[in-house]
């Protein structure tokens, strides 16, 4: 089983999310984050100064699913995640142990 | 003709006290709550609560006494009524507004003295100890304010001056700008000085209410329900908008963006700016004025504190102390007697002396106020010290001097 | 008899005035800024207190004399005394209101300009241009609400004619509401056009203040300390309350719980349209009336806004607009001498052209005001542009247009 | 003298009835709304705007009649004018207040009904029905309220028997308190009952407004821009002023640190211990009073509560039973004619017997709140049921209840 | 090592810091997430009209432990964090290489 | 590739931000969490009584990166994040699989 990690950029999260819906994939667990890469930071200024802030807010989209999943997740995250500008952001993906469903105690492929 | 309580003027005046107290708490408070870190912003806002709760007693017990009492050789005022005994048993009128009660008077009066202490808070937040604080309210209300209050509207030697200071341009606004000046030269630099607010909303809310209570310090001043109090209002109204749209023009020119912080912050200052001037000056004046106060505000908020790196937190000093000054000055030039048929009017209307009267009143008080706060806060410092721990000012203030937090939103 | 200045109407109009402006700053804006996304927050703020600012400048240099001044075929006031220039100097008494001075009356109207173009920013938030809107203001004020106020209430021929408008049923509420429907139709719909509040709590303390404030605007509108000002106040109050009820008894039955964004909301209904029958009607017709606006504008919103297609943001059409004329109705009918022994009763009274005279006000100033602004909409559509890119919309207002942000809470 | 209407006075009434419901709405909703989970914040407001919602208009519909009408064997007032009919068209003034107009004599004293029936809330937030509530409102208002402001204020039997309470020691806030304390010993305690505040901004505004609105509860209570008004004005704030101080204190003395929450709890302590006695007292014994009204206050919040272990979520009982109490007994103990003519003073100038007439009214007004309330609440929850599903508390009353929530800040 | 990651109702917190206190388990790192999976969201209502929320509030606990010590965790927050309806969560497991404790630069297992 | 998962005391965010900054580490996310450890709670105190909350603020750093690099990211994090004290944190490292940029849709070290 795997997780992945999906940042993408706050306004696009009602997409993936649809997007996700579509191919079946709904167990998902989103947080709200900042985060800094290549993109520029943004300029906030108070009583005629300029402070930069380079901690921008990013949604951070966690799925567990079977090894055969991620392919197709990936790319739907990737297609409607993208606006082709610097700050889309990144998936990182690693392997999962295991799963347990709180619920019912069940473990396993069949726990997401 | 027989003096006789005037129940318009009194109705006026109740309201106008009131509208005051909210300017003190929760508005200023709020206001200044809302532009530190979230980590303060309780104890932000406790030091305006706790000074309106210590002035608000001893007031009554000896300060409206020395501040409006019998004057004696023009500095300061005889204490005939201690714990404000037997005033209001007396039925008096007051001698200063012969239609309403001397009570009335008194806790009216006693509302500038509580907001001129909040404010100076503004400028040492986020690292002033708590008991500091408690020790500065009673000393510089009694050593500062009393005197300082008598000299300009007790009787005393400035009064005698013919000098004009309709709402407090040189009682509050200079007198806490110096005043939080003094601190924050002796209290250093915080170490994280960036302004960015953490709740706008608050200090929103706390504009809104200062403009709000600002008819009842300005307006309020003219002490009766008059065609006087009616004029102190459009020009108090007026000048606080010319000052938001100043600053956000300054704001266009300097930083490319209108801010809502700017548009707030420019309403105060029009509102210091006019606060001295606002029973003696037409509307036209108002807007003049109203300009200067936001356009000195701006260079002293965003290019003189920094050059001369000083840590005024919340620019107590860069918005009060200039537009007390600037606006004082301003009554000097435009009071008029087609206004206020009181006074002798100001440099444009034939009377230059006045504007050296006015001059006079700035430096003596600003002086004034300046020596002695830093005397104040020397013997604090010495005593119980001005300063927090360093460990106190970065994990915040709530919850190290007083273990409790802003927010649970999770 | 002498006229003279009574102190306690003037007392009373002085803070009546006051209230009204408490209403805009920071009441609407904080009402209108928990209701929309968070990144809007301050721009949705902005708006109110920039156009406050703006009007109460204008207003004074020309807009008073243009809605109040002597009457020209009906349509506008003269310009006779450019920038205020000597009419407080002068210690006149105000024509309308003969016991308070004139500057009192022309600030108090003001406070009615200011908040009427204020409401018309709740339509068109989350995608107007900054600079757009600050060319609305003057312009929309000047070519729209200050003819319409001079027909209604400056002896135009409104007022000639007779028709009942207490507190701004169509000046005020119908005004804004047409003008709001006319810029969103110009302005097209939202990306996202989900009312979901980012922060009731600012809401509510909006709602709490227009409340408060509105006893300014209705019983201050009996422009003195009168048994006419305490009938509007009681109606105005039970209006609202009335207003508040029946939104919860709407959403009980159409969604399944009573609301607490539905109560406010049924209670801002309620105000809204007992405004313009406020010093006309009795404390059951203001249960009636109440009952009346919040049923209405609980349809206007929550279904002919769907089905039209229209963006009103924040209802100000489904709101303001539809309980201006429900109330404006309501006058024609329940008007009674019994409370006002100026005018001539409404229907009920045996008077049933009075509802006719209301339909022609509500028809020609909905008409006015929806074509006119039309037409400014569109001339600054063409000029500077009515709205912002879609970027800006998507990231946010605060930060695209204004370099704030409204938290930071952690 | 022929009795006519005193402008000023009306004013002065005008503006304290607004301030009065501007206690309610939003302050005391804010201030019950910052101390609870931010899961019922909505809730906790509704609360407080719906009982003022239906107060507002049974008030008019019987609630003044039967509270003010013509007493009938001191128990209870005659309904003559039901739906206020004619009253405010007869232009008659009030018995009560013979220079300003019934109608405001009814509206002031209906404001004291709601914010009393709103006080209640604190006691039962976070797991009481909201349809309970809903019918609790107008059969409280209606078995309790009415009967006791009548037999105080009325007329009824404690005024003919010489029992001060200026503006609501007993009838307001001891009343509340016993009902408080009745409903929560019928509805037990929630699952979780730590105090830990959500959003303290809120309660400190809604501080700030309660304070500004006491001024119109208290200097109200004079009913007229007077000298009496001025006192009540003084003393209240220094009771607030010391109450806060006080409580301040003994959280220093008990858990080390000053709060801020404290401070805001002390000052509302200090009001309401001091609203009883506010017209009988001097500056010094408004120290005293308020002083041991905090003082009793916060044993009974920090002690009594935890060892009696009812669930009074936001201490309704612990500050306003208890300060009620503490500040009626004060009027018995400190009530001099030198500051209210009108009455006979208490113990300290030579009338105990005053001393026991208040005691008396103490016991008959909280044992008869106590009885009655334990009777309505039993009813409603043998037939709606007073408290909300298991699964309701835990996942919060706002979402459960009403379908919002109160913020969407991320 | 191990690292345990918990999506819980946020209501079953307090329980489940307890009960992990009482087994030994102190060092944890808490967040406030959303989460959807099988449960149905909520509905909102503002002015007359239904919005479905279906990102519903979950508190995700992250423990990193020692591999002998994961079942028992895993048990604990089960058995506590048990409602028996839909919606009570999922755990995930997955392996970690290094630890580092800061504040003394320890690392591998007694840096925990 | 790894995953660096950084748990640090939130003042000391913009120290460690610009550390990384300098050794080249550009893309970060951060979180805001709340932890437990060894470090004794807090207490508030509301009205007269006393509580603990054992739940105190933190901040999570994630870090995606090249094998090669973690060391110089972990010491770094290390030196501007040691207080000495009790509380200031843990650093997580394990591994990751794949890594893509949702921008261009590239993989592997080069999506870093
Ligand atoms: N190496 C990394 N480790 C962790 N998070 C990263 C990393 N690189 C990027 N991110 C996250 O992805 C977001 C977008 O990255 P950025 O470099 O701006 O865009 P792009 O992927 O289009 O080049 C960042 O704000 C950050 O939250
Ligand atoms: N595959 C998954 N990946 C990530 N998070 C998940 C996944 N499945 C469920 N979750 C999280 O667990 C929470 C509860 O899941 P849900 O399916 O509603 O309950 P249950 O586990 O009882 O069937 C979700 O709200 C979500 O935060
Ligand atoms: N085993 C763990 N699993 C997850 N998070 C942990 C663990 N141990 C510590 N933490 C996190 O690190 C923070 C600091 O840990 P603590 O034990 O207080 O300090 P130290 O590492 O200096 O002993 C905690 O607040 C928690 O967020």
């Amino acid at each position: 089983m795997k997780k992945i990690i999906a940042i993408i950029r706050p306004n696009k999260l009602e997409d993936v999310k649809q997007a996700l819906e579509e191919i079946g994939c709904n167990g998902i667990t989103v947080k709200d984050v900042k985060g800094r890469g290549r993109q520029l930071g943004i300029t906030e200024s108070y009583r005629g100064r300029d402070y930069k802030v380079d901690l921008l807010p990013k949604t951070e989209i966690e799925i567990v699913t079977k090894d055969e999943e991620v392919e197709d997740i990936v790319k739907s995250i990737v297609k409607t995640g993208q606006t082709g500008n610097i700050g889309d952001g990144k998936i990182f993906i690693s392997t999962v142990e295991e799963v347990v469903r709180i619920r019912t105690g069940e473990r396993g492929d069949k726990a997401i | 003709m027989d003096l006789v309580l005037n129940s318009g003027d009194t109705a006026w005046m109740l309201i106008s006290t009131a509208l005051v107290i909210l300017m003190t708490i929760p508005g200023l408070a709020l206001f200044y709550g809302g532009l530190i870190r979230r980590e303060n912003v309780l104890n932000t806002i406790f030091l305006s609560f706790v000074a309106f709760a210590i002035v608000s007693i001893l007031w009554f017990i000896y300060g409206y006494d020395l501040a409006f009492g019998h004057n004696i050789y023009g500095f300061i005022g005889t204490l005939s009524n201690p714990f404000f005994n037997n005033v209001v048993e007396s039925n008096a009128l007051s001698t200063y507004a012969p239609t309403i009660p001397e009570g009335l008077y008194a806790v009216f009066e006693m509302t500038f003295a509580a907001i001129t202490v909040a404010l100076i808070s503004g400028a040492v937040v986020e690292r002033m100890k708590f008991t500091a604080w408690l020790a500065f309210i009673p000393v510089w209300l009694t050593l500062v304010y009393i005197p300082v209050a008598h000299w300009m509207w007790g009787g005393g030697w400035l009064a005698q001056m013919g000098a004009l200071d309709f709402a407090g341009g040189t009682v509050v606004h200079l007198n806490c700008g110096m005043a939080a000046l003094a601190l924050v030269l002796l209290m250093g630099v915080r170490k994280n000085t960036k302004l960015l607010p953490h709740h706008l909303g608050y200090s929103i809310l706390g504009t809104g209410l200062l403009w709000f209570g600002w008819f009842g310090f300005n307006a309020g001043s003219a002490l009766g329900a008059t065609n006087l109090a009616v004029s102190a209002m459009i020009v108090t109204n007026s000048a606080a908008a010319m000052g938001m749209l100043t600053w956000m023009l300054m704001d266009k020119l300097k930083t490319g963006k209108p801010t809502l912080l700017g548009a707030l912050s420019g309403a105060i200052a029009g509102l210091a700016c006019i606060t001295p001037a606002a029973g003696y000056v037409n509307f036209t004046a108002s807007l003049i004025i109203g300009f200067a106060g936001s356009f000195f505000a701006y260079y002293a908020v965003s290019s003189l504190k920094s050059r001369l790196g000083y840590d005024d937190a919340l620019d107590v000093f860069g918005i009060h102390g200039v537009c007390g000054i600037v606006g004082t000055i301003g009554a000097g030039i435009f009071a008029t007697t087609a206004i206020n048929s009181a006074i002798k009017g100001g440099l444009l209307y034939g009377n230059p002396a006045q504007l050296g009267i006015q001059l006079l009143a700035i430096l003596s008080i600003g002086a004034y106020s300046l020596i002695m706060t830093l005397i104040i806060g020397k013997v604090i410092d010495k005593t119980i010290g001005l300063r927090v721990e360093e460990e106190q000012e970065i994990s915040g203030l709530d919850i190290t001097l007083h273990e409790e937090s802003g927010y649970r939103l999770s």
